[in-house]
């Protein structure tokens, strides 16, 4: 009892600190610094609508390709700790056989939810979202397929190779950055083309349609993992 | 204001239920308090009052008006970071489970010293 | 072809054999297995291609997207950032050679791809020049990083993995919440940029975010309180990844933290608070590993000792304190590093980590037991080798005035230096002097672990031999780091 | 703008405080989902939509996923 | 030429190389090049014998510069370290045959000899520095080639020769904190400059390191273990050579950091000579009458020699510390002389063990007839330790009683006469025990050492003689020396002194040609005298009484028993079981330090949030702190 009593006023004493260091940079203040310089010449540099995707994609392009690296390895340490895990197949789970409705419904949804996430990650540079939001639809749609067929699997090999390429092209087209013009990772080499229009803001709609296939057979192959009640190792 | 106090108490409850609780699957959800207090204080420090979402989606808007993006850039990778931490410690906490059949993190103490 | 020897490919290059091992994985799982090898070679011809570069111009800075420092990330590559990544990636080329024979475990794909993605993580954090892209440098390390430790999925493994994990996602956060802090200050993130915003304010301000950075590196830097998880998940992982985990990847960490307070809070005011947690670390680093039983247990405390030790020579603040600090760096990595591969071998032949088991294996596996007695040597700072005079070096920085406080510190670190000596003297008087226990066979290690290991014994007797271009270079290394001006100047310069 | 941050930041602590506290796991990881969904709303009131979609998607539907998976394969009750 | 300086200091390293590599080749190559190298270095000494190199740049580091230089005392000695190490060496030839692991053994014991060379011509303390810690790591790894009991020996010294480099090593930096060079000149001059209490802590903290390799008393303790323990060869170099190291480093460390003039100024009270030598004097002194009834109570040879030699080196330390020039040519010429006969005695007794196989004193015997050259080795050796006139031990010892005498220290000189009457007691027990007496029946068929062995033996005997005779070939080096460090020297002539300013004069050579008229005497009165028949020693023990042939009848065993039971109630409480429990607590504190890592993850955690905390809480106090 004592050491909740000392741990909460320990973090109340952090929280106080906390508020005296934002009392000078109060809520609603305009602090922006480089933000200022990003919204006035986004257009012109790099042509996307969507402000927040050019900043994520190219002028800090190198964070979203740590970033992808991140969930990459995520996924990747996933698979190594339940590998082989439940190998002892007499403990098979009791399979709950949803009903007639679930099966029907999610082989008629599954395609419009593909669609509806390929259309945010093709129009991140236009409209709000992106290859993240885009990736993790389409990986729910997988997991509404594991809720109706309980037993199947997803082939774990498409899954990696889509991965890889995914992540590929996406180091591919930020190496050509430095062979070409600016001797610059991620340097924007496409024409920008017109404000607003699909195929405008060089190679960002290129690079969010690789991370939103990468970041949806990762998120699928993670939830995969943790699924899998029967065999999990072989022949993935 | 009140958005930096909620962000503040979220990690603080964090960080609380990290230090005080003895249940891993509650020690997880500590770190997602704490990851998601963060997200949402990057995101308010960014917010301009009277701004507007930063999209050049008709021509009449001005970058004047808009809010600032780089936080809400920051918070999208961060965002993904926090979610892909928490997948691998859901992923040890299944697999200490089923090494130690307890979920009790006092038991859990192979290695000291 | 200049570009070629950008910076930014230390990133790229692994990055693209990463995803290409990802894509070749489900066809052939061999086939993985020597793609960190080519990826850490590449990387070595390329921080080698830039040491003139660095040399003459003191800081390399390449932008990404075509667009000035301030407004988008950049690499800026100093005198200590390019030496540490040589060491990371040497230190990687070597490992995963290891690793061609070490490891048989069954998910080697994934197990090369984490290798190799935790060797660029610190290449990566080592050369960055924008803060939070370090954090998801540091993201990128410590992710790959809990993924090996619980490779092995034993039952210590997997306790250890879980702990570091859990420490490591708090220090991430910690870090995330200080880089954002320093954003709401100043506006930007871009490392040169923060150093000149944050001048202006007075140094109550600036304290707490820099503690929220200090503790949120110091966690993965094996700091005295926050190093609780390193004893467990260093010796849990797999001999080469431990190898790498101690050898560079806590240095690593401390490299951010030296550039957080020399170059970005310009914080020489605050290096009586750093010098009390560095002696504390030694301190306790070292006598806690005067009591292990289990090897690299062992090392892993002598890690935390000797990273307190270094740390130590950094928070005196002086120019020579510095060049100590970098050349401890550079002496504990290599020998580190080394005394892990061997330490793997070993156990691999006497198939327990008990030192007791190790008695007499001197006889039989000749070459490693003396290129241990190298490595310890070299780390205890016997006067041959490079340790002698890196802590001839500290010793002096720190007597630099005399008085009673600088005559106590050195007694502390000479009696810890006493104290490695003696518990490594002890592992070497059993595995040489000590009897053979009967039944066991134990026959040298193969080629494919010796050979490794055997690379990294001559890089440590070069240095033993002809250390003196050594201590120059760290000489100039030091003054460049902590006349901060440089940097600065060098990465806003083209504004 | 205001009464509205107010009522749902209250509402967001008060379940985030609950989710620690819970016995029962499930429920204490549908009220960090609710959490998570909270905070969603609230980067819409300031301004971000595209992160309001991300933590939707991530953090409401995918994290939750993983809490239940998890839950399922351990202990339902606490202690 | 002055590259050759450092042709001299390598020729022992490249020797120990080539002999390692020689033994991987044959046996014979290894020890034909030891001996070859080490023969070598003494023929490069004589190059330099009265031509003193004081500059060859070694190299340039942390700005100050590394300097080989050789005046005539570090020459003295070189010439100690080059001569013992060849002896030591030939004499390990087959002594060492039976063991394993001998390239390593020759290859240490060449780094040894360079090591000791190296501190010998040392210029500045950071060679000086750099040596000694190769010395005592290489000294460490020579002394655990005796067995697993020399491995607890060898840890013991490891650790105190480490305690006392790593004092040094702090005074080392204190200088260079001050003037950022460590060549022995500006050293000195800083000395003379710097406040009253820099000095006495600089003093203090190389005499650590010093007293710690000399063995003055209370840092003595490794001494009886290591050289016990240690093979016979090595514990003759470890006690004929290591040792006057510390005296060398002591005599540094007094007359060219320090300066005789600069020792006046420190502590001038009422005392004679400056404080500081005089609390030396005392450790010696001290050291000289403790180790001296130590040595007589042992049963076990070796560990008598080495308390012995603890006494021993007691004299050299004594002599340094009078100050005058006598008495400071006494104790450098105490070291030659201590080293000569010190090594001759370990190596006869090496050749008994050699032989026998054991040296406890109790079960030898009668050795007389089988090994008669041993005898006559032993014999020559015992009569120098004692300082008995013809041979060397009586010159060097008379000088420092002279020295004494002319500075009225009376107490020390009666500690000092105490010390050499207690050393005939023990130095008769050992030719006693070992060579007179009944010949036990193992030993019946025990042959003489092989000739290799005996060569040292011959040599050291003959040293002793020549220097008992002709002190003036080592005065002159001393002489030389003492006025290269400002010190007057002594006046001396080849045979001895003459006298003069209230000294009595000295010559050796009729002191010895009475010694032998003496000798002649006696034997023709042996030779004439009543009919002599040989009588076995069977009867005139037992007075006719019929005595079987292994009833043993002198028995050697608590020989000195009734001094024993006087001195034993004093030495209950002993140095070493002071630095034993300084250990065990030292343990103690280092196993409740790792209790911290407790390894339940919510202490870690909640350590991160305390620390936080704290720097919260200072900053919420922040207005008042700042």
């Amino acid at each position: 009892m004592i050491r909740k009593i000392t741990y909460t006023i320990f973090l109340s004493i952090i929280v106080a600190t906390l508020i005296l260091f934002f009392v000078a940079f109060p809520f609603g203040k305009n602090k922006m610094g480089v933000g200022k310089y990003y919204l006035n010449n986004d257009i012109k540099q790099t042509g996307a609508a969507n402000v927040v995707t050019a900043v994520t994609l190219d002028y800090r392009g190198l964070d979203t390709l740590g970033e992808v690296t991140v969930l990459f390895a995520a996924a990747a340490g996933v698979s190594i700790l339940f590998y082989l895990i439940d190998q002892d197949k007499k403990k098979r789970e009791r399979q709950v056989y949803p009903n007639f409705i679930v099966r029907v419904g999610s082989r008629i949804i599954f395609p419009f939810i593909l669609l509806f996430g390929s259309y945010i990650f093709i129009h991140g540079h236009l409209t709000p979202g992106g290859g993240f939001q885009g990736g993790s639809i389409i990986a729910s749609g997988f997991l509404l397929l594991y809720l109706a067929y309980p037993g199947e699997r997803v082939n774990r090999k498409k899954l990696a190779v889509t991965e890889g390429l995914a992540g590929l092209t996406f180091v591919v087209f930020g190496a050509i950055g430095i062979f070409t013009g600016a001797h610059s990772f991620l340097f924007n080499f496409f024409p920008k083309g017109t404000l607003n229009m699909l195929f405008s803001a060089g190679i960002l709609p290129i690079l969010y349609i690789a991370i939103g296939f990468k970041v949806g057979s990762e998120f699928a192959g993670i939830i995969d993992d943790m699924m899998c009640q029967t065999v999990c190792g072989g022949e993935k | 204001m009140i958005f930096y106090v909620g962000a503040f108490i979220l990690i603080a409850v964090g960080l609380y239920a990290i230090i005080i609780k003895k249940n891993l699957v509650k020690i997880i959800i500590g770190l997602d308090l704490i990851s998601s207090g963060t997200n949402l204080l990057i995101v308010s420090i960014g917010y301009v009052k009277g701004g507007t979402a930063p999209i050049f989606s008709h021509p009449g808007i001005l970058p004047q008006m808009m809010v600032d993006p780089v936080p809400q850039a920051l918070t999208l990778t961060a965002i993904v970071i926090g979610a892909s931490e928490l997948a691998l410690a859901a992923a040890f906490v299944a697999i200490l489970y089923k090494h130690y059949g307890t979920l009790d993190i006092r038991k859990v103490r192979g290695l000291k010293w | 072809m200049v570009n070629l020897t950008n910076p930014i490919l230390l990133i790229a290059v692994p990055l693209f054999f990463v995803f290409l091992a990802a894509v070749i994985a489900p066809f052939s799982k061999r086939a993985t297995k020597y793609l960190p090898p080519v990826a850490f070679l590449i990387n070595l011809i390329i921080t080698l291609y830039l040491i003139p570069q660095v040399a003459e111009k003191g800081v390399i800075v390449a932008t990404t997207a075509g667009i000035k420092p301030p407004f988008a990330i950049n690499i800026a590559v100093d005198g200590l950032g390019l030496s540490l990544a040589i060491i990371a990636s040497l230190l990687g080329l070597i490992a995963s050679l290891y690793n061609l024979k070490y490891i048989t475990e069954e998910p080697q794909d994934k197990f090369n791809m984490l290798f190799l993605l935790l060797g660029t993580g610190i290449t990566w954090m080592v050369i960055t020049g924008d803060m939070f892209n370090l954090f998801v440098a540091f993201e990128v390390t410590s992710i790959s990083a809990f993924g090996l430790v619980g490779f092995l999925r034993d039952k210590d493994s997997i306790e250890a993995g879980f702990k570091y994990l859990v420490m490591g996602s708090i220090g991430a956060s910690l870090l995330l919440i200080g880089v954002v802090m320093l954003y709401a200050a100043t506006g930007t993130l871009n490392m040169a940029d923060i150093a000149e915003k944050i001048a202006r304010f007075s140094f109550r301000q600036k304290l707490l975010p820099y503690s929220f950075i200090f503790t949120g590196l110091g966690i993965e830097g094996a700091l005295f309180p926050l190093n609780a998880w390193l004893p467990d998940a260093h010796p849990a992982a797999p001999s080469s990844v431990s190898s790498i985990l101690s050898g560079i990847m806590t240095t690593a960490a401390i490299y951010a933290i030296i550039r957080a307070t020399v170059t970005v809070f310009n914080y020489s005011a605050i290096t009586p608070f750093i010098l009390l947690i560095a002696l504390l670390t030694l301190v306790f680093g070292e006598t806690s590993a005067f009591f292990q039983k289990d090897i690299k247990r062992m090392l892993a405390y002598s890690t935390i000792g000797q990273t307190g030790f270094f740390f130590f020579a950094f928070s005196l603040g002086s120019v020579q304190g510095m060049q100590g600090a970098f050349m401890q760096i550079l002496n504990h990595s290599l020998s580190k590093a080394m005394l892990f591969l061997i330490a793997g071998a070993m156990i691999t032949q006497v198939h327990s980590r008990n030192i007791d088991d190790f008695s007499g294996i001197g006889k039989k596996m000749k070459i490693s037991s003396v290129f241990f007695a190298i490595g310890a040597f070299s780390l205890m700072g016997l006067p041959p080798f490079f340790g002698f005079w890196s802590k001839l070096t500290i010793i002096f920085a720190t007597l630099a005035y005399t008085n009673f406080y600088t005559i106590t510190l050195v007694v502390i670190l000479l009696f810890m230096s006493v104290i490695e000596g003696a518990y490594f003297f002890r592992v070497m008087q059993s595995m040489f002097f000590g009897k053979l226990k009967e039944g066991t066979e134990i026959k040298e290690a193969s080629p494919g672990l010796v050979v490794p290991f055997v690379i990294l014994g001559i890089v440590i007797l070069t240095l033993a031999i002809y250390p003196t271009p050594i201590i120059a270079v760290s000489k100039k290394i030091a003054v460049q780091l902590i006349h901060r001006a440089v940097y600065i100047n060098a990465v806003l310069g083209g504004l | 703008m205001i009464i509205v941050s107010w009522i749902l930041i209250i509402i967001m602590i008060v379940l985030a405080i609950l989710s620690v506290q819970f016995k029962d796991l499930l429920a204490a990881v549908v009220a960090m989902g609710a959490v998570s969904l909270i905070i969603s709303l609230l980067f819409l009131l300031l301004q971000a939509p595209d992160v309001a979609m991300a933590e939707a998607s991530i953090g409401a539907a995918l994290t939750m996923i993983i809490y239940i998976i998890v839950v399922r394969k351990t202990e339902r009750r606490e202690k | 030429m002055n590259m050759s300086l450092m042709v001299l200091l390598l020729t022992p390293f490249t020797g120990g190389i080539l002999s390692y590599l020689g033994g991987k080749i044959h046996r014979s190559v290894r020890y034909t090049f030891a001996i070859l190298f080490s023969s070598l270095t003494l023929v490069e000494l004589f190059f330099y014998y009265n031509k003193p190199v004081n500059h060859f740049v070694l190299g340039k580091m942390f700005g100050s510069v590394m300097i080989l230089q050789i005046n005539p005392i570090s020459w003295l000695f070189a010439f100690i370290v080059t001569t013992i190490s060849l002896l030591a060496i030939i004499f390990s030839v087959n002594d060492m045959e039976g063991r394993g692991g001998l390239d390593f053994y020759y290859f240490e014991l060449m780094v040894v000899e360079g090591a000791m060379l190296g501190i010998t011509l040392a210029g500045d303390l950071l060679t000086f520095f750099l040596f000694w810690e190769i010395m005592s790591w290489t000294s460490y790894l020579l002394i655990i080639q005796g067995g697993n009991k020399s491995i607890k020996a060898g840890y013991k010294y490891i650790i105190m020769s480490i305690i006392g480099a790593n004092s040094m090593l702090i005074a080392i930096a204190m200088i260079y904190g001050k003037i950022h060079t460590l060549v022995f000149r500006n050293v000195a001059m800083l000395l003379a400059a710097s406040p009253h209490g820099f000095d006495i802590a600089i003093f203090v903290l190389f005499a650590i390191g010093f007293f710690v390799e000399a063995a003055v008393m209370p840092l003595h303790t490794w001494v009886s273990d290591a050289y016990s323990e240690a093979p016979s060869s090595v514990s003759s170099v470890l006690s004929g050579v290591l040792e006057k190291i510390g005296a060398y480093g002591l005599f540094v460390l007094l007359y060219a950091l320090f300066g005789v003039s600069l020792l006046g100024k420190l502590m001038p009270l009422r005392f004679p000579s400056p404080t500081i030598m005089y609390t030396i004097g005392w450790f010696a002194g001290i050291s000289i009458v403790v180790s001296t009834f130590l040595a007589i109570l042992q049963e076990d040879a070796k560990k008598l020699l080495a308390y012995s030699s603890i006494s021993q080196i007691g004299y050299v330390v004594l002599g340094i510390s009078i100050g005058t020039s006598l008495g400071v040519a006494g104790g450098l010429f105490h070291a030659l002389n201590h080293a000569i006969f010190k090594s001759l005695l370990f190596f006869t007794i090496g050749a008994v063990i050699y032989r026998t196989g054991t040296r406890n004193l109790s079960e030898l015997g009668g050795l007389i007839k089988k090994m008669p050259v041993t005898f006559t080795g032993t014999l020559f050796g015992i009569i120098a330790l004692a300082g008995v006139p013809p041979l060397n031990g009586f010159v060097s010892k008379w000088m420092i009683y002279e020295a004494l005498l002319q500075k009225k220290e009376v107490f020390l000189l009666i500690l000092a006469l105490i010390g050499s009457t207690g050393s005939f007691l023990y130095v008769y027990r050992l030719i006693h025990s070992t060579f007179l007496g009944q010949l036990p029946e193992k030993f019946k068929d025990v042959k003489e050492v092989p000739f290799l062995m005996q060569i040292p033996i011959w040599l050291l005997s003959l040293g002793t003689i020549v220097f008992g005779i002709w002190p003036g070939l080592a005065m002159n080096v001393i002489a030389r020396g003492e006025k290269f460090f400002g010190i007057t020297p002594i006046k001396y002539n080849l045979y001895g002194f003459p006298g003069g300013n209230g000294m009595g004069s000295l010559k050796m050579i009729n002191i010895s040609s009475v010694f032998i008229a003496g000798l002649i005497v006696a034997y023709i009165i042996f030779a004439l005298g009543a009919k002599t028949h040989r009588i076995s020693q069977y009867d005139n023990y037992a007075a006719g009484q019929v005595v079987t042939k292994d009833t043993k009848y002198n028995y050697s065993y608590g020989f000195y028993m009734f001094f024993g039971r006087v001195v034993n109630p004093v030495f209950k409480w002993s140095a070493d079981k002071i630095y034993l429990a300084w250990a065990r607590s030292a343990n103690v504190f280092g196993d409740y330090m790792r209790r911290i890592y407790t390894g339940n993850l919510e202490t870690y955690s909640s350590y991160i949030v305390v620390i936080i905390s704290l720097v919260g809480f200072l900053i919420l106090l922040g207005g008042k702190i700042w």
